[in-house]
């Protein structure tokens, strides 16, 4: 167990990256705790009469100096449409830091980072603390279309940016699984990926079959967040896990998958 | 200085805002955010004599100022937690209580006897009202011979003091109330949670795993209160409310309905501080109205 | 071209959104907003042999995602309704139903004798299930017995199509449900409010003349749905559901569960379009899922 | 029974009139139809996770060519309090124009006109709508203290204005009932009044002795507004009558006062 906050941030900018996902800038007005890729935070959506939980989102970029955390929001369903909609200088409220962090790699890794959808916030946050030289860090993000992928240039100095869309509008064509990058996955270390299921599903299929360590962070249902709801769960080797405690990010030799 | 002490039967509780079972973990997962100390008690998660997987995922859905679940009573079993949740919680500065759970009267007995034996455990709830078990839990619930049978049968085999969980799903709960208080029942909680359903129309499956899963939140808080209140009305022993309980108000329209304490459940999840503030809340309220303490709350509706 | 006809026994509906008894008034005021003629069915305001003031101010309070209401049946009776009412309204366009209540078993018959001779009120609606009034109402609805009788004696003096209205007030709907069906009720409607309560917390009074009154709104669907759901699966006559439908979506839902139609209640107050909103959207949906009539909803969620 | 509409308006502006009340203006994309002084309109308040039906407001002011329809809203709780929050350019709901309207006076009148509170606003609507000479209309504002009072003095074309506060900062001192004009109340053929339940029952009362034409604006707590709760109930000598629809004007001879 370890300390968690529910803490009011003040929203500093809030960017449409595209049609449908949001960067999304909050400031606190205490020091963030430490934190780590992979953790993420319950969000309150306000003035809505329809929702009436909070929604989890993985924490993408952390500012230890100014204090900010930003968020990559896709709109789902009401509550991601709502928080897409938030205005610099609007008060959003947070429970944080929550659930584990994917495992921090060791100087002789090479590591491959597979994101998909919303899945490419903790994929970027873990290039950028990996901790490792760029040339042994691969990236690489899936969408349907050119239009779908954020802009992730910026990310090129942590590691190596690989790219497919299904429609073959930018980088290689098909999915993640069919990259030149992945049919190399042998050369890696580790395998992190967060995505959608059957994105992860594929990626964990063939990385369970050639051995290599690989790390999914799974995205689940959930009430509480911090581990008293019993909602989350993910049937495991162990029994059912909660996700939001236990993971989000799970080893896949864990899993039942 | 405002008197906040409320006593059910034996028990002596610093305050009346206890949380509530299965949406407060052990205790232990709520002091990564404050010390549980505070708290006029803590009801631990459902336990059974053995391991419980609960229910398939998805076991939650969202619904209109509330939400539904069926986590079913997932635990490891009342040994593990005697053995390595216990020691680990026992010295927390509150009232703990363990929901007793069971399929059938005798693992009621046993996972009864086990508790007795726990010095930091002074009362348990039997709860004989969960939705989301195939077997036992409701259906102990809702008719007064069984709930009856297994009141007697825990009350001869423990000393502390006995709180029973009522079900809200039936057609009279102080039947059930005055069952349950006649087998030796030391004090009420209600209300469990109410079967409910919840459908995906554009997919045309149920939103659960167990198709029907527990409403609890806000929604349910008006049918909650009028149980209390008629229970209050039926029974001798203490009542502990508890159904949709977001805020100090709230509490306070429990305790005047005839509530001795309150249970804060599902308001956990949007804000594990909740407890903790109405607290402080019921405090101000004591004291903007000029009352030195909160039994003069209790029971004090005007009609 | 979608298809939404339905049949409730003898009674054709053009589409499955009645609106409910209680709160579409005699469907006059309706028509200061539309014409009721695109609407399934107009049940009417709840009517008595005689008039009856109601309870006292204040009959409603507001509560989470619903209301609670101490209406209790005002109207003038149904030989005012017979000589004032019934001739303004007799010739819109949809089936009008009378929703028939009584202290007795007695009224109920006398009510219904009077309704069977009106032409144009194709069916009636036994409410057994009002929480309102001091006797009979909900008495009737929430044991199997009384239920048996006043449908049994109503069955014998009426021709036309005969709803039962149920109380959701009960351990086990089910076994209300088939009692009522054993005794030739032609329907069940399903649910009438909850009993519930709220209290103004500052004041320390009941928000509510009579104390407690009946919850209705969004927050009861999920109880309302799992309850339709249930019966639906327990008779073989059609159910008509309702409960905190605000949408088409919501009516659907109700339809997947085994409503063969829905009634749409408080969402009125909120906004009197929202039963032809209802129907556009079911509409809609079935083009959309490539369905060519709404009894393919009907009943078929996937499990 | 009268045609009714269920629209959304735009607000076009929305000024702090004092620290409690607000005036709000609503535009029509429609043309209003007839609305008389006392009616009124039920109005959807968004964004709320509290608040589930409408809150109804008399109308204060129309303008038929610019299709405004402007309110004064008290705060008093929660939805209120929400509604004075609303900004130009939102969008609001009505459900609209609701109830009956106050008696139009005949032009051989004196009319007094007695407003309380948020009761201003159909008596100043009243005092506009009159068609009397201003001579033969007095206009009785009460309120708790000087910065209570709402700035009515565009109304002195009406009619002349008279103003009481309870603790004298502003105007005569004391309640309404207390005032000079009021002392005069039988040279006036016609009483009208709208605010808080008890002004409303002083002046009743010596109506009533004096055996003066009054009339009444009641506010009742209202799920719906046109008639099919019956939640609004005035006991009356003709039984419980619906607020909404068979008032919210009653002559206080109707009434059991
Ligand atoms: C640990 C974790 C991290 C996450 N990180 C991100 C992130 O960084 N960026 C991001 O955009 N999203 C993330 N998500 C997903 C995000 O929480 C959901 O998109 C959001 O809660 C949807 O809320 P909504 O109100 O918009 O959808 P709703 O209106 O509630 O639902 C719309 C539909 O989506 C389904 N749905 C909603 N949430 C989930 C879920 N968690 N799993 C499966 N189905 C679901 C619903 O059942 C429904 O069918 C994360 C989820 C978890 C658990
Ligand atoms: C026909 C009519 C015309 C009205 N015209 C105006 C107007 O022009 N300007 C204006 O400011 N207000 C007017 N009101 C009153 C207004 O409707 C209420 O102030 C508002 O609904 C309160 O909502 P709320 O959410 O702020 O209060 P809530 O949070 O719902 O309630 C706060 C407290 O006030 C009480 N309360 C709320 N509404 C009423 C009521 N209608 N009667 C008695 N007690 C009540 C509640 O019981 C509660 O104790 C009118 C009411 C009616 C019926
Ligand atoms: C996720 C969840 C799990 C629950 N588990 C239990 C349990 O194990 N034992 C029990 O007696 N009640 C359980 N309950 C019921 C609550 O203790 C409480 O009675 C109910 O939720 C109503 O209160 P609320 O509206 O404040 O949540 C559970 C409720 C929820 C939401
Ligand atoms: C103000 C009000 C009055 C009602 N009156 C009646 C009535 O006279 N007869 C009846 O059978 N049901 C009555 N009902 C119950 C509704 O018909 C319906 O069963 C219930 O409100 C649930 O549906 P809803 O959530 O869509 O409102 C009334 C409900 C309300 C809110
Ligand atoms: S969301 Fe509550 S335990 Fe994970
Ligand atoms: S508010 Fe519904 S009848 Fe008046």
């Amino acid at each position: 167990m370890s300390k968690k906050f529910v803490e009011d941030f003040k929203v500093a900018e809030n960017i449409a990256l595209n049609s449908s996902n949001f960067l999304i800038k909050l400031v606190s007005p205490k020091k963030l705790p430490d934190i780590k890729p992979g953790q993420f935070v319950n969000i309150e959506v306000k003035n809505s009469d329809e929702i009436f939980l909070r929604r989890p989102f993985s924490i993408f970029e952390i500012d230890y100096q100014k204090n900010t955390l930003s968020l990559i929001i896709k709109i789902l369903g009401r509550g991601s449409k709502k928080l897409t909609e938030l205005k610099a200088g609007d008060t959003v409220n947070l429970v944080y830091p929550l659930g584990k962090s994917f495992t921090i790699p060791q100087s002789d890794d090479r590591i491959l980072l597979i994101g998909g959808g919303s899945g490419v916030a903790p994929m970027l946050f873990l290039a950028k603390e990996s901790g490792l030289n760029r040339e042994n860090v691969d990236i690489l993000l899936g969408a349907r279309s050119r239009e779908d992928h954020v802009d992730a240039s910026e990310y090129s100095k942590y590691g190596n940016l690989h790219f497919t869309t299904e429609d073959g509008s930018f980088g290689e064509k098909g999915f993640v699984i069919h990259h030149s990058v992945f049919q190399q996955i042998n050369s890696y270390s580790k395998v992190y990926t967060c995505g959608p299921d059957a994105m992860m599903r594929a990626v964990a299929k063939t990385a369970k079959d050639e051995d290599i360590f690989c790390e999914v962070s799974l995205e689940n249902l959930m009430a509480c967040g911090f581990g008293v709801c019993l909602c989350c769960i993910e049937p495991t080797q162990k029994g059912n896990l909660c996700v939001c405690t236990e993971g989000p990010v799970f080893n896949i030799k864990e899993l039942k998958w | 200085m405002v008197d906040l002490n409320v006593k059910i039967h034996d028990l002596e509780l610093k305050n009346p805002v206890m949380t509530a079972s299965g949406t407060s973990g052990f205790a232990e997962e709520l002091t990564d955010f404050y010390d549980v100390g505070q708290l006029g008690a803590v009801l631990l998660k459902g336990t059974t004599l053995k391991n419980r997987d609960g229910n398939p995922y998805p076991r939650m859905a969202e619904t209109a100022s509330g939400m539904l679940n069926a986590v079913g009573l997932q635990n490891k079993g009342i040994d593990y937690f005697i053995e390595n949740i216990y020691p680990r919680i026992k010295e927390y500065n509150t009232p703990l209580i363990v929901n007793v759970n069971g399929s059938t009267v005798e693992e009621y007995i046993e996972v009864t006897e086990k508790v007795n034996e726990l010095d930091k455990i002074p009362a348990i709830e039997l709860n004989i009202s969960c939705p989301n078990v195939k077997e036992g839990g409701m259906s102990f619930g809702i008719s007064c011979p069984s709930a009856e049978a297994v009141t007697r049968e825990v009350r001869r085999v423990y000393d502390k003091t006995l709180i029973v969980k009522l079900s809200p799903n039936v057609t009279d709960i102080t039947e059930i109330a005055k069952a349950v208080e006649g087998q030796g029942a030391d004090s009420v909680s209600l209300v469990n949670t109410f079967l409910g359903m919840a459908i995906d129309s554009e997919k045309r499956i149920p939103l659960l795993s167990t198709v029907t899963g527990g409403l609890s939140g806000p929604a349910i808080k008006p049918i909650a209160l009028r149980m209390v209140w008629q229970v209050y009305n039926a029974v001798k022993i203490p009542v502990i409310g508890m159904g949709g309980i977001m805020n100090a108000a709230d509490a306070i329209e429990f305790l005047l309905a005839g509530a001795t304490a309150v249970q804060v459940g599902t308001a956990i999840f949007k804000d594990p501080f909740i407890p903790v503030k109405i607290i402080t809340g019921i405090e101000e309220y004591l004291t903007r109205h000029k009352m030195q303490s909160v039994n003069e709350l209790i029971g004090c509706l005007q009609m």
